[in-house]
């Protein structure tokens, strides 16, 4: 973990309403886990007292971040140009546990909703390097904000659609496309599902694990201030006691949460 | 090389940059960010003779040029901070403070008792005004209470005793007053002011705890008046806190009257700013000719 | 198109936004800027018994999301404010609710007096919360001072009495229940904190005064939590004030509990700012599908 | 007098540390006249809370204002580029009065001190118009900071330059060179002098004046809030009391300073 400065080395609109930023950033490149994220000063002078939080997406050139402007900070982001320098604190939190083969083979399912496909590409490419085979399932609200699809293919996944529109693949929330996959696969393997996205999907995906029997790795979205740990803002109430988004998250087992 | 050491109480500081409790964890999560050892002095979160869960999320939202808190001090209480916490600290090499929180009287006093007795423990700073708590007011904001909290710590420990005072009150020169009278080796202030927010859009708080103590640059101007005015009206060192951004900001306390600083929020913007205030300090005083800290302490020029 | 209008006193507004006094001239400053007759009233800058020519400059200086002044009540007197200013007021259309201030009872009885005569003013604001003026604390940081004020001019005048109030206290609801008691027709908080800075390079204050009022975004959320405890604890109206910079401010305001809010600051940076709230507002409603802007007056949901 | 969202037509760096920034402001422009200012928001979302004043600088494409970068809302000024848009009130106070022909045939004399030749450029090309003569004192503390003396000379107006470490022009502050002219110059003409810089310049210039009973009138520039006479927080002392620098001025008769 440090606080670097680093610079932008491009940051474009990418698809309907998303950008996605990549920052030289070599030491959190270097030490980053899927799942973990960063801590960036959108403001220099003015804009924002805080930083924010967002996922490390990619790793490549340096660190990339894929985000959606939703308010100040990330409207702010948004304006930066190549060749600016942010202030980048990273890598936080702990990450995804990758599965470990225990008998029956690993098999991933991840499952994104809107922006939480962020996270999970990076996953993805990790289980890619682990060589264990993974169905990455997307789901958004209408086509054009169906998010890295490509990327998904990229990292050898198997990638199935759902807008809740209809507008592309299956028609309905990606948990139905989820019950649906479940039924169609083989279950020869040991299953582990990753999930990231709105609270009410989250819930979904692990009633639905909990019901089969699934690991369900999630990622959560608090408020934070510091990111380190330090001011206990993050707090996520677990079967044993508060625990931190920022530090002993943001990735929790499902079977932990007392939600 | 200027001089920046100064005294509170029998605490020794290198310099007068300390952490803020509550915004420096208990140290340990700084670590990795920035050098612990050339900090003056650090103040852990509060705690609580008993684990406390502290409050519902959201515990915090931000402010124009501020934040709201309301994590209601949560700790793992005395004991578990003794057996977790304590062993890291005592090996940081820089003076540590604790900062204890009592429901009443007794409470306090028996912490300052148990922590009397552990030698590696610099000093006490009684918070007497964390607004996060659920109670009739806050001891800080009644002269009578604060003297009787301050004394009674006082009677049981011969360590450093730091009270830490609200902003939330008509009159602190009252309250620092009275805790200077119960014996007191230095006031800091300023705690967060009481604030609340609402979303306009689900009618909800934005705190789980409804209100929350504002902290952050927004409440600079309130506290460096309060600074002010505590320190021409009492003879013990004023620690000046509220909104420290910059080493600017640290000396503008100072020469309202400050003999110390303590910086809160802007850990979490910045895990090294402690050091570069530090920093930031010694080259104004080098571009200013100023010898020692001291000079500068009170230093204002009324025109 | 939603229902906008509320009542204050014995005073029908068309709409919940007030310019605030000090920060709105004598309207006419604003004349050519923005449409006074769409305000839902304007409060004048204060004005006292005899002319004052104020504090010493700098009056002005920014802080973080806020600005201190120190402009020192600065005023031509009743006489030459009746003479100059109230011609072109009473040609309004809107109500004009006039701001005084007093050094002591009598002044407030004799200003109240004279202005109970004058037929074009809606209302009387009782300034007893400026700052800016060197006296032994304000009066509205006493329960008791507060109750004689309201009351010597409560006798004296069947108008509209607003009393504005101090956050400079310790516990507001309860110098609020005083003006309450002593039968003020509503309350309206805040005025400014008192703040100051410090120029480390020169080591003068920034205010030729030293200290100052704090007002603008900064301040929001404590002047909000402030009206929150106020508008649960007493009957009669509560006017929000404190940092609003749009409609979703005033909005806020208004779910905490104010039954009108007013814009301060925000006039000098948007001399269309009451205007485009009032708009933001509607569109709030409208939005939400609420048809009565009471609706939402405390309809903050606790959760 | 309005409150105009404008688009920036240019804005360049001019010289070694300033900015000129060129504003599509018709009603500013048609409305205005030399020594009058505008009020900015330098921030949108973020930034400094209140407006800042600036003199109008020429009146041509748009009103131009030329500025120098010393805090926050000058620095975010300054990152400004084409076709962004700002908020522009003005045209705010008083303005110079131009000297009318009384019995002697009026001359001005123009001073400048660093940033203070902003609004003294318009002045001059508005007294060209008027057919009156001019000469135009500019003085800075080094050569590269010496500002519009092209503009000047284009006005028409005899220019003469000091630099306060004798780099360029006339060695010395700019009421030394101001003492050299008099001395050289012919006396029958009626002279105004029109001044505009730091203070300690202005008093200089303002007691020359009285001694030589010149009429002056000089630019003050004191802290502002609402820049419309409605905070009283400019207040300038003069021999019959208060007055606002804002609204009353920002051009006053030395006559009536009381400093
Ligand atoms: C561990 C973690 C990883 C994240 N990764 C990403 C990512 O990869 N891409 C991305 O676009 N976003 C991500 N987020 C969310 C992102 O941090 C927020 O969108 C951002 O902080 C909003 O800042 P803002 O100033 O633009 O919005 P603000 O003006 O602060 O708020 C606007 C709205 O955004 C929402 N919001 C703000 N902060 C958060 C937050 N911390 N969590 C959830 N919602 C919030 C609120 O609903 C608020 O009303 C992540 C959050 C966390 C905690
Ligand atoms: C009527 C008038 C006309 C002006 N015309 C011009 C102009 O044409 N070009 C130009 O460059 N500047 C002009 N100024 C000064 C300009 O307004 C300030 O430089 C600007 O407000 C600084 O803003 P900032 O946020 O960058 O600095 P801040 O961060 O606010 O302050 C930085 C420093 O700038 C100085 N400063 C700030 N505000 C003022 C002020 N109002 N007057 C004097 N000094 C100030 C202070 O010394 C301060 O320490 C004018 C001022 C007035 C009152
Ligand atoms: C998240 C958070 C937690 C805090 N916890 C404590 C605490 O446990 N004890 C305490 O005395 N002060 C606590 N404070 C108050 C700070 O120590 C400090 O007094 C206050 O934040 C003002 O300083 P600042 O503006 O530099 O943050 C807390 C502040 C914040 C923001
Ligand atoms: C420059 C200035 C002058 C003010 N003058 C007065 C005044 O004369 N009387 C008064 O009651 N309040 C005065 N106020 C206080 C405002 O009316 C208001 O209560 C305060 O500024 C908080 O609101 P805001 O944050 O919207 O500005 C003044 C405020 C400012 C900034
Ligand atoms: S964000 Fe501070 S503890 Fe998690
Ligand atoms: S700036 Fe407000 S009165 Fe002049």
């Amino acid at each position: 973990m440090k606080d670097i400065r680093a610079k932008i080395l491009s940051n474009k609109k990418t698809g309907h309403a998303y950008y996605k930023m990549v920052i030289d950033a070599p030491y959190i490149a270097r030490a980053a886990k899927p799942g973990q994220f960063v801590q960036i000063k959108c403001g220099e002078n003015s804009g924002p007292l805080l930083r924010r939080p967002f996922s490390i997406h990619k790793v490549e050139r340096g660190i990339e971040i894929l985000y959606e402007v939703v308010g100040i900070g990330t409207r702010i982001l948004a304006g930066k140009r190549q060749g600016d320098f942010i202030d980048v604190l990273g890598p936080l939190g702990n990450g995804f546990s990758v599965p470990r083969a225990q008998g029956l083979k690993p098999r991933a399912i991840i499952i994104a909703g809107g922006i939480g496909a962020a996270p999970l590409v990076y996953l993805a490419e990790e289980l890619k390097k682990k060589k264990i085979k993974t169905i990455a399932l997307i789901g958004a609200k209408t086509k054009n904000l169906i998010l890295c699809e490509k990327d998904f293919k990229k990292a050898g996944a198997e990638v199935y659609i759902s807008t809740d529109d209809g507008s592309y693949g299956c028609h309905g929330f990606v948990s139905k496309l989820f019950h649906k996959i479940l039924k169609t696969s083989e279950s020869k393997f040991m299953t582990v599902v990753y999930v990231c996205g709105p609270h009410g999907m989250l819930r979904c995906i692990a009633d639905i694990c909990k019901e089969r029997n699934f690991e369900c790795q999630l990622s959560l979205e608090e408020r934070m201030a510091c990111g380190i740990g330090a001011c206990l803002g993050c707090v996520v109430n677990t079967i044993s006691g508060n625990k931190l988004a920022c530090k002993d998250g943001p990735v929790f087992n499902a079977s932990e949460l007392t939600w | 090389m200027a001089i920046l050491d100064i005294k509170i109480g029998k605490i020794k500081l290198k310099n007068p940059v300390m952490a803020a409790s509550g915004t420096f964890g208990y140290a340990r999560e700084f670590e990795k960010l920035t050098d612990l050892s050339l900090i003056g002095a650090i103040i852990t979160k509060t705690i609580t003779l008993n684990p406390r869960q502290g409050n519902p999320m959201p515990r915090i939202c931000e402010t124009s040029a501020g934040m709201l808190n309301a994590i209601g001090l949560q700790n793992e209480g005395f004991d578990n901070f003794i057996k977790e916490k304590m062993p890291y600290l005592s090996r940081l090499g820089v003076p540590v403070i604790i900062s204890i929180s009592g429901n009443n009287i007794d409470e306090f006093f028996i912490l300052a008792k148990r922590l009397d007795k552990i030698k590696s423990i610099a000093g006490i700073e009684l918070n007497i005004s964390c607004p996060n708590i659920k109670c009739e007011g806050l001891v800080a904001q009644d002269a009578k209470e604060t003297y009787e909290v301050v004394k009674a710590v006082r009677k049981i420990t011969g360590k450093t005793v730091i009270t830490k005072l609200s902003p939330n009150v008509t009159d602190v020169v009252k309250i620092a007053g009275a805790a200077e009278d119960a014996g007191s080796d230095a006031v800091s202030l300023v705690n967060t002011f009481l604030g609340m927010a609402i979303d306009i859009d689900t009618r909800k708080p934005k705190l789980g705890n409804i209100t929350g103590g504002l902290s952050g640059p927004c409440i600079k101007p309130i506290a460096v008046r309060m600074v002010y005015e505590v320190a021409r009206n009492i003879d013990i060192p004023v620690i000046g806190i509220g909104g420290i951004m910059a080493s600017d900001d640290a000396i503008e306390f100072m020469l309202a009257g400050a003999t110390a600083v303590q910086i809160g929020t802007a850990n979490f913007v910045d895990p090294g700013i402690c050091v570069k205030t530090v920093r930031g300090i010694e080259n104004y005083l080098r571009k200013h000719k100023i010898e020692k800290i001291e000079d500068i302490i009170g230093g204002m020029e009324q025109k």
